[in-house]
């Protein structure tokens, strides 16, 4: 590969790491505090697959770039602000229960038709993180569609909680198909995935488990977007400062 | 049953336990020997659910994606601890609703040690090394105890707890093989966490209660005291291989005995703790107390979605 | 004066300005979200003067020590945790408003009466930047003990709700009169304020406030401590991780 | 009151007003003027107290104490603005409770300008040299306004709002006389904050309503399209001076007119952050909502305390 094919490569696996970065440290912040220890070790669980994947993504990244100062370390902790490349769905705060399993819902389907396309991958490394991934995240995808049915058709409270969370964070959810310059020549490739290809399986994939929990279908199309352009919401400064918070006070240490 | 019926229960029952025969939930039990048991296994279920507050408080700021992966999965099997053991507790006729209530009514006790803050990263390092090095003294003896399902639980637990042990001196050995900045942070860590972790084992032999029936039980088999024992003069040679000083000026090899001296444990500190007036009591009960009201509408509609399921299912089945 | 003393000194300032500087923080985070505009105002105003007392101490502190890296700035911001020497009660958390208002109104009874001590400091910076403080703190103390007074007298709800937060922060007003050696060499020098005589006037001046405001003394005699020794509660670090992000993220730039 | 008469006072309250006079809370005036300024000052007050948000947000990560100090200040401030705003809109017999419940329920309008994200600390500088440089634009010629509480609630407001634009500016120069990273935090705040900033002018003159009548009252003096080329004009050199490029390919000085031509605003844009579909519309809401909610038992407090008082002060009157 030439150097600018390996720089839209290297920006592409931390536009996917990213997401699953994000997202796992919201996660990381329920431990312990979750409404019973099942959901606890459940959403642990997602958490850690999360990161494990982060880890393979980041080491590859690492990899193809020639700087030795690069690490997943680096590339997890001492970016700034505007270089993380997750959507911001995944940056969305754990309001409650019903929130974190909506966003959960909403990423996981994404994540799922996605890691299938990107099992078909022409480069190797990521075809292979796919593939482990995969498994990881169908249970995931189980996990959360099945408490949406529990909440959506539970109690008439967790209906109307559920319903609120789902229409709030529903205007994230264009944004995970998005394609940023980096994407579209990696999906010219043959190595990334064409995420228009799979959105119309994805509003098919949440719709039907919507309506089976009893939820209305959220009519809004406005769309939020700039997490990929690295515009973020006001939530990503604070995530950043407790993540950073240890490599930016002691800066150049092994741990 | 008659007096004499009972009694003579009990003493085959005793007898079962001396031959280190197991005890079963379907078996036949004193009340005692059922009260005793709950009362214990709950504390230590608590002390593992409550145990997850403090070590999840550095999981948002674990300075790489190693420690961050390897600090969650250690919480994670707290929790998965805190599962077994309610699980063994409830074969005794309780249920984990009324043994969360003990807890969240202050009824129950949990190890006093997690009433403690974790103040820096090195804390991460210290509470494995030294907190769990206390509990895995405090529990192997329990994986040969006499009630079954704790006996098996106690298995497991011990088995992760001493792959969290090493994991923390190993986090306590990155640090002071690091910048001085590192080193001084895990000294401040083991300062700080030496004199609670020793308090851990429990109070001296004079003090304490239960001993003697605990022993015949095989719920302890060893005394306070001689836990700590171990527990020192297991420790301090690792402390010497951390080139990090134990902050007790007393402490010193004897070579009669064989066995370090140390000195006096501050045990107005340890009855405060206990009895509530930690530094972080109330934090962690407000923590569990508030994780648990706000989850109540999560549990709810998960039981009504599992009774809307399951009369959907009987209706299926007649129609 | 030598080096010893000057380092007690220099101690000594940070010990009275990390009180204001962490205060004057959790107050700041309320801005924008106060119960009405007029204590919103009045919370950032005590927040203000807060920090207008800690460059004056910082900016003392600075000078004193010769070592052109230290600043006011390098003070409040890139001390680690273990170096900030404030007492447990001001950095608890803004639960609700009764939190905040109790925390502060332990706070300020304090402040006032140590400051109009530290008017008479034998170090003339120090006895004019008291003399300057006291106005605004008679102010705070004015405030807080105002809204104490309201809510304790108030509806049943706010009597409970204040009366939990008095009984929840009662158990850290000890420490504020605890003395470290560095406070002890400059209590003998004249300079620092003898803290232990004061503690009577204190309490008398607390209790007449919630008698008056229909409130029970907490009987509790069990205190909190570390602060003082730097060994903080858990909310402190992520205090930390907010208020130094950017001159850990940016290091050694000028803002 | 006869039409007749109603159309006399008119007549005579419009002759004052070309005269210069200003009208106060006591004189009659129209209902329309009445319900007009009640719209546009309340908009205002809610758009200071919504723009303390964006703001606020910054207070606690600060760079520097000095910067903490002023921007405390600033936000402080602007809920000065809010106070001097809805006591002057109480004037015309409303509530404060209405106006929060009118902003609350999304009834009232607040300056759309909030909705979006402060991102980075060169925002706190953006925000003073760009929003509040394009608000005295707007606002300057309201210190002479008709409404007479109105007027004198401006010319406090103007005055502190040109000394948080040269503050705003003041920290845009620092960064854009600093490192490498500091300069692209500056430039990518002005990239953001432009086209925004232009559309707080409001929508082109075609679009706008409202306009003639204002005008009459004084409510308005210059077109939007007027005010938009004035706050261009007086930008672009300042954006010149700080080295920092305006993100606008078309911006070009027209020596013909004497003005800078500039490219064309996304006003679908506008529309959809005016409909409540902005980055930030719920977050704000929620914020505002969230805050009122919460302080609802504090302020019920204070109103039984001075209830209480009162009697209390009568008892001892009549004893």
């Amino acid at each position: 590969m030439s150097t600018g094919q390996l720089e839209d490569l290297h920006k592409y696996l931390l536009g996917i790491a990213d997401n699953s970065l994000i997202l796992g440290q919201r996660l990381g912040e329920l431990c312990g505090h979750g409404p019973s220890l099942e959901t606890d070790i459940a959403l642990t669980n997602i958490s850690l697959d999360l990161f494990g994947q982060v880890r393979s993504y980041f080491q590859y990244a690492a990899q193809i770039i020639a700087d030795d100062k690069v690490t997943e370390d680096s590339l997890a902790f001492l970016r700034i602000e505007r270089e993380y490349r997750n959507v911001l769905l995944v940056e969305q705060p754990n309001t409650d229960f019903g929130y974190t399993i909506a966003r959960q819902f909403f990423f996981d389907a994404f994540h799922f038709l996605f890691l299938k396309e990107l099992e078909n991958s022409k480069d190797e490394t990521l075809a292979a993180i796919a593939k482990k991934s995969i498994k990881e995240v169908s249970y995931h995808w189980r996990f959360s569609s099945d408490w949406i049915k529990r909440l959506g058709d539970g109690t008439q409270e967790s209906h109307d909680r559920i319903q609120e969370a789902v229409n709030d964070l529903w205007m994230y959810t264009d944004e995970l198909f998005h394609q940023t310059d980096a994407d579209k020549e990696m999906i010219a490739q043959g190595i990334g995935v064409d995420t228009l290809a799979i959105k119309k399986s994805y509003y098919k994939m949440i719709t039907e488990v919507l309506e089976e929990a009893t939820l209305a279908i959220p009519e809004s199309k406005y769309w939020h977007k700039g997490g990929k352009q690295g515009i973020h919401s006001e939530h990503m400064g604070y995530i950043l400062s407790d993540m950073q918070y240890m490599q930016r006070t002691y800066p150049n240490m092994e741990w | 049953m008659s007096d004499k019926e009972v009694k003579n229960l009990e003493e085959i029952f005793e007898a079962r336990i001396a031959r280190d025969e197991k005890i079963e939930p379907k078996d036949w039990m004193p009340e005692k020997y059922r009260k005793t048991h709950i009362r214990q296994m709950s504390q230590h279920a608590h002390s593992e659910i409550v145990g997850m507050l403090p070590e999840g408080n550095w999981i948002s700021r674990a300075p790489s994606l190693r420690r961050k992966v390897a600090l969650l999965a250690k919480v994670q099997d707290e929790a998965g601890h805190g599962l077994y053991l309610y699980s063994a507790c409830e074969t005794l006729g309780i249920s984990r609703e009324e043994l969360y209530d003990q807890l969240h009514s202050g009824k129950a006790k949990y190890s006093s040690i997690f009433n403690y803050p974790t103040v820096t990263w090195a804390d991460m390092g210290a509470i494995g090394w030294l907190v769990d090095g206390a509990a895995i003294i405090n529990q192997v003896p329990l994986c040969s105890t006499s009630y079954g399902p704790y006996a098996r639980a106690m298995i497991r637990v011990c088995k992760e707890e001493s792959f969290h042990q090493r994991q923390g001196f190993e986090i306590m050995l990155k640090l002071s093989q690091g910048t001085q900045e590192q080193k001084d942070m895990a000294q401040d860590a083991l300062n700080r966490w030496w004199w609670p972790s020793l308090m851990m084992l429990g109070p001296t032999d004079a003090e304490s209660v239960h001993t003697e029936q605990s022993m015949k039980w095989k719920l302890k088999r060893k005394s306070n005291d001689e836990l700590r024992q171990q527990f020192i003069d297991q420790t301090v040679p690792q402390a010497d291989l951390l080139g990090l000083t134990i902050p007790d000026p007393d402490l010193k090899f004897n070579e009669e005995t064989g066995h370090y001296d140390f000195g006096e444990i501050d045990w107005e500190e340890f009855w405060q703790v206990v009895k509530g007036h930690g530094p972080c009591n109330k934090k962690r009960m407000k923590d569990r107390v508030g994780a648990w009201e706000r989850g109540a509408w999560v549990r709810d509609a998960a039981m009504a979605y599992a009774d809307k399921k399951e009369a959907r299912a009987k209706k299926r089945k007649t129609a």
